[in-house]
């Protein structure tokens, strides 16, 4: 175990209150695990609550402030959150103009979510939900849980969270975050398992000189293992594996993202092989995004995720933004 | 009759059975999951524990209810709905009578695992805790062994199932070749029922 | 290996292609390994030129932009760049109003800048340096190539560069970088050794179970090995380390920088033993940084900087940052 | 006398040298240093076969020039200016005579070594290059074998020494044990120089 922890119970609260040391701009209440912007709820505007398993960070805790998530849930490594925490945090950021739900669709993150929906409408809340669904690796059919909800997350978080900054009201931030997810598809590859700090070795055995493709980001293993490739060839790999599902004629917004253990510098030589194949297939990219931002724990990897914008999405992709790990905007 | 303290010794069994299998059940996870079985089963029986000790609870139903109540809220994942709808269906299903008759048991849990099917929308086959939870309940009706041994038959038979709910479905044909890690909570939930029963019946 | 790479002899070119492509507002000049931002040379102002191996990103081309870096040179892997790059660098930057070098204490680093600032000076740019040497785990002596420059560098970057985009005049932007220089300590623990491209195998073996204590950037192993120790156990011995050289009365500025593979979770996690320890030890934590920012590849582990910080060095550390890595204010 | 192709012949025996050696000059760097000083020798003499064939230098002074300009601007790290300051200033002190004397030869490798030792603060004992071209200088007045051996001697001598300068300085008595990677590639390029006179003497 090469873990810069104290004891494996205690990971998650001990990262909140690193978080509330860190980011005074969030209240962070460490007992039922909720991040809140501090200015919540903000009058009238419609309120942003995601979460899921932790593991992932920066999501979904770095999204929270203006202009993106208005709180978020974080569960267990790996475990979606109880349906307590997303009650507590969508009292806490109601204005009265409602809560939209960012789910990524995992069985435990839907079903958790669902519960937690009727309970808070229970309590007077409005809810309406967004499914993050974007993996390609995953047979979206009746027989399998669906796809999964991946890199998209990022893209729906911040641009449902820009639609709610300018005050559109809960179904129309409902729809956009419905239009991001339709609109964007991602593919996974791992370079190395993940070790979670409950069992504290690998979840699966990754040799080295081989690579598992179409992982999600829960140290599953994927559909497929391989003798290692090179970053260029993981690029067409992955590219072409999005494009079978999405032909975007628009451009798109591009992440270029790392599981958590592969250093930037190749993070970002894998981004000038994604954009060669993107140009290559004459998809033009209108923005980029390259980083650890939805992450699984200590895994060397790297996702890609594509989004297809108009220029409506694309406005409110560049919309302000201050939240820990996205920033920009004035 | 099965009383309170039959229902508390089931859950105390169930905590326990839970705590030494921990680490297999997060083994099997690790192999189509996410490693977290084990330990997901381990904090939502550890709190079960602490709330019936804390809140005391007077009748069956409410002693399952409470449980149920309490894997929602503190296990998380697929399993801590599910598992706790089960519970919590069951508890509601037996009312608020302070014994129930092995009969009355059979029937409530039956409609604990409907619950679970119609939450997660998984069938016999998908290999899932529903190939444990549904031969167990059914064998209920005949002994409380009968349905330890459909339970864990139940969990065997999923190892060449081809998964088609919940994380494993990811895998496609790699999920073949290996036991459910929910099937088999779900067979030891009914083993530590049938070991509640073996050692000190119905407590009346 | 577990590389996203293509070959190893490519890794920096590669990368520089990626930031290209990613960052639109930076001008990569992929052949000469030079980053600078879009609108300099910026009529009257200071140039910053830093540089240094690659391996270590987002430092530095990440902390190009305005209130930062003007420019910034990457060399090979682990090795500090060739003066014509820096050179080529305070020629693309210099308005008139001067360069100053900011220079990681490295033999190699301080040798390739000190030629660098030869010929610049002989092609007319006045060239002042600073000198970063914050490690404390080196012993700064005569008998040594004095303290290593780790997490500091970026502190300086940051608060030089916020004076020079203020307007400060050269022999202030130096004064200043010095001062910030000279208020920060840091000391930094490998959980795991670190791979380069070139080697392809561990530069130092460092079984599971075990840490680096006193480690610096390049895989270089520690001062000394030891059985694992808890996150909070490492905080104490980070910050006990850093207090017995710096005794701060003012408030610091406080980096929890990950190497490159440690999981944000954990070094939040980390960021919470760290706040308790400094409050232990009557230290006030002015603003906190958490994140991978002064790497070292793919190692598992952190360091710790403290800089002491005035009214004045706070105001600048404030003051707006608009580069791929670091971004605030408005 | 040592002709322009004397020089050349040497650049290319170094350049093949390190090329042999690199893994093992890297391996040596990982023990106490970073694990590049294999690929830096590499990188810069295989840019210095490249510039003196594109460039064609005509004397034996703006071969070494030229190589010790490439190594500056190829190499970097601590190497890249202390070789290439050796080999230019050497190069300088051959002034531009079409051919030099061994004696010539030795007095000005004695000032490229000087240079380094100024550029680089280090002295004898700190367990850097100049451990190996220190002793390799002064035995090149006697003989090239004997500055051969007095150079592998001196690099193999920098095995129990404590670091003072460069990287493997930060380690302190930890350095003790590892032959310093500079030091081992010094007697190399001095090697290599005994090499291509054995080879071919002067050439004229
Ligand atoms: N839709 C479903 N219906 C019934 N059981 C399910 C369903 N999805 C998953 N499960 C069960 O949950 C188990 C996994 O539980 P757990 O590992 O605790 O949650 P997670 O998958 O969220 O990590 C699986 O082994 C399976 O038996
Ligand atoms: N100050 C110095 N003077 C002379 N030689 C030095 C000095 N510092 C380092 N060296 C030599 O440089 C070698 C390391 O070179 P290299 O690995 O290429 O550069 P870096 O240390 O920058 O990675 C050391 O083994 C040592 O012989
Ligand atoms: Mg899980
Ligand atoms: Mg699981
Ligand atoms: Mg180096
Ligand atoms: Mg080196």
């Amino acid at each position: 175990m090469r873990m810069l922890i104290n004891v494996p119970e205690t990971v998650v609260a001990d990262a909140l209150r690193g978080i509330a040391a860190a980011h005074p701009e969030l209240t962070v209440d460490v007992d039922n695990r909720v991040v809140v912007r501090r200015d919540a709820p903000v009058a009238g505007k419609v309120g942003l609550v995601s979460g899921g398993g932790s593991g992932h960070e920066p999501l979904h805790a770095g999204f929270v402030g203006p202009g993106m998530l208005s709180a978020a849930c974080p569960g267990e490594v790996f475990t979606s959150p109880v349906p307590d925490q997303m009650v507590r945090a969508a009292a806490a950021v109601d204005s009265g103009a409602g809560v939209l739900f960012v789910v990524k669709n995992y069985t435990g993150d839907v079903l958790n979510f669902e519960m937690a929906a009727e309970l808070a409408e229970d309590e007077g809340v409005q809810i309406a939900k967004v499914l993050v669904n974007d993996d390609v690796a995953v047979t979206d059919s009746l027989f399998t849980a669906g796809r999964r909800g991946t890199g998209a997350t990022l893209f729906v978080e911040k641009i449902a969270g820009a639609a709610a900054e300018e005050g559109a009201p809960l179904e129309r931030v409902e729809a956009i975050g419905r239009r991001v997810n339709e609109a964007s598809r991602s593919f996974g590859v791992a370079l190395s398992s993940v070790t979670t700090p409950a069992k504290g070795s690998p979840t699966f055995d990754l040799p080295p000189g081989e690579l598992e493709l179409g992982i999600g980001i829960h140290g599953e293993p994927g559909r497929e293992r391989r003798p290692m490739m090179t970053s260029g060839e993981i690029a067409d790999f992955a590219v072409d594996a999005i494009l079978e599902d999405l032909r975007p004629d628009n451009p798109v917004l591009l992440l270029v993202n790392g599981m958590g253990a592969t250093p930037l510098l190749e993070l970002y030589g894998f981004n000038a092989e994604v954009q060669r194949v993107l140009s290559e297939r004459h998809v033009v990219v209108a923005r980029t995004l390259v980083g650890n931002y939805v992450t699984s724990l200590d895994m060397a990897g790297c996702s890609v995720t594509l989004c297809q914008v108009d220029e409506e999405l694309l406005r409110l992709w560049d919309a302000p933004v201050e939240t820990p790990a996205l920033r920009w905007g004035r | 009759m099965l009383d309170v303290d039959f229902f508390r010794r089931w859950m105390a069994a169930a905590a326990a059975a839970v705590d030494r299998e921990a680490d297999r059940l997060t083994e099997l996870d690790s192999a189509i999951g996410d490693a977290d079985h084990g330990s997901n089963m381990q904090r939502g029986f550890a709190a079960v524990t602490a709330v019936l000790e804390k809140e005391d609870p007077q009748t069956p139903g409410a002693v399952l209810v409470l449980a149920g109540r309490q894997l929602i809220s503190t296990v998380g994942g697929a399993s801590g709905p599910l598992y706790g709808t089960l519970l919590r269906r069951t508890g509601k299903a037996l009312g608020d009578a302070p014994a129930v008759t092995d009969q009355q048991l059979a029937e409530a849990f039956a409609s604990g695992v409907a619950a679970v099917g119609q939450l997660g929308g998984a069938q016999a086959g998908d290999k899932t805790m529903l190939d444990a939870l549904l031969p167990g309940v059914e064998a209920l009706g005949t002994s409380y062994a009968a349905a330890r041994e459909a339970a864990e038959a139940g969990a065997t038979a999923t190892v060449p199932m081809q998964a088609r709910k919940g994380r494993a479905s990811y895998l496609g044909e790699r999920s073949i070749g290996h036991q459910d890690p929910g099937a088999t909570s779900s067979a030891l939930l009914i083993a530590t029922l049938a070991e509640s029963y073996e050692r000190g019946g119905g407590g009346s």
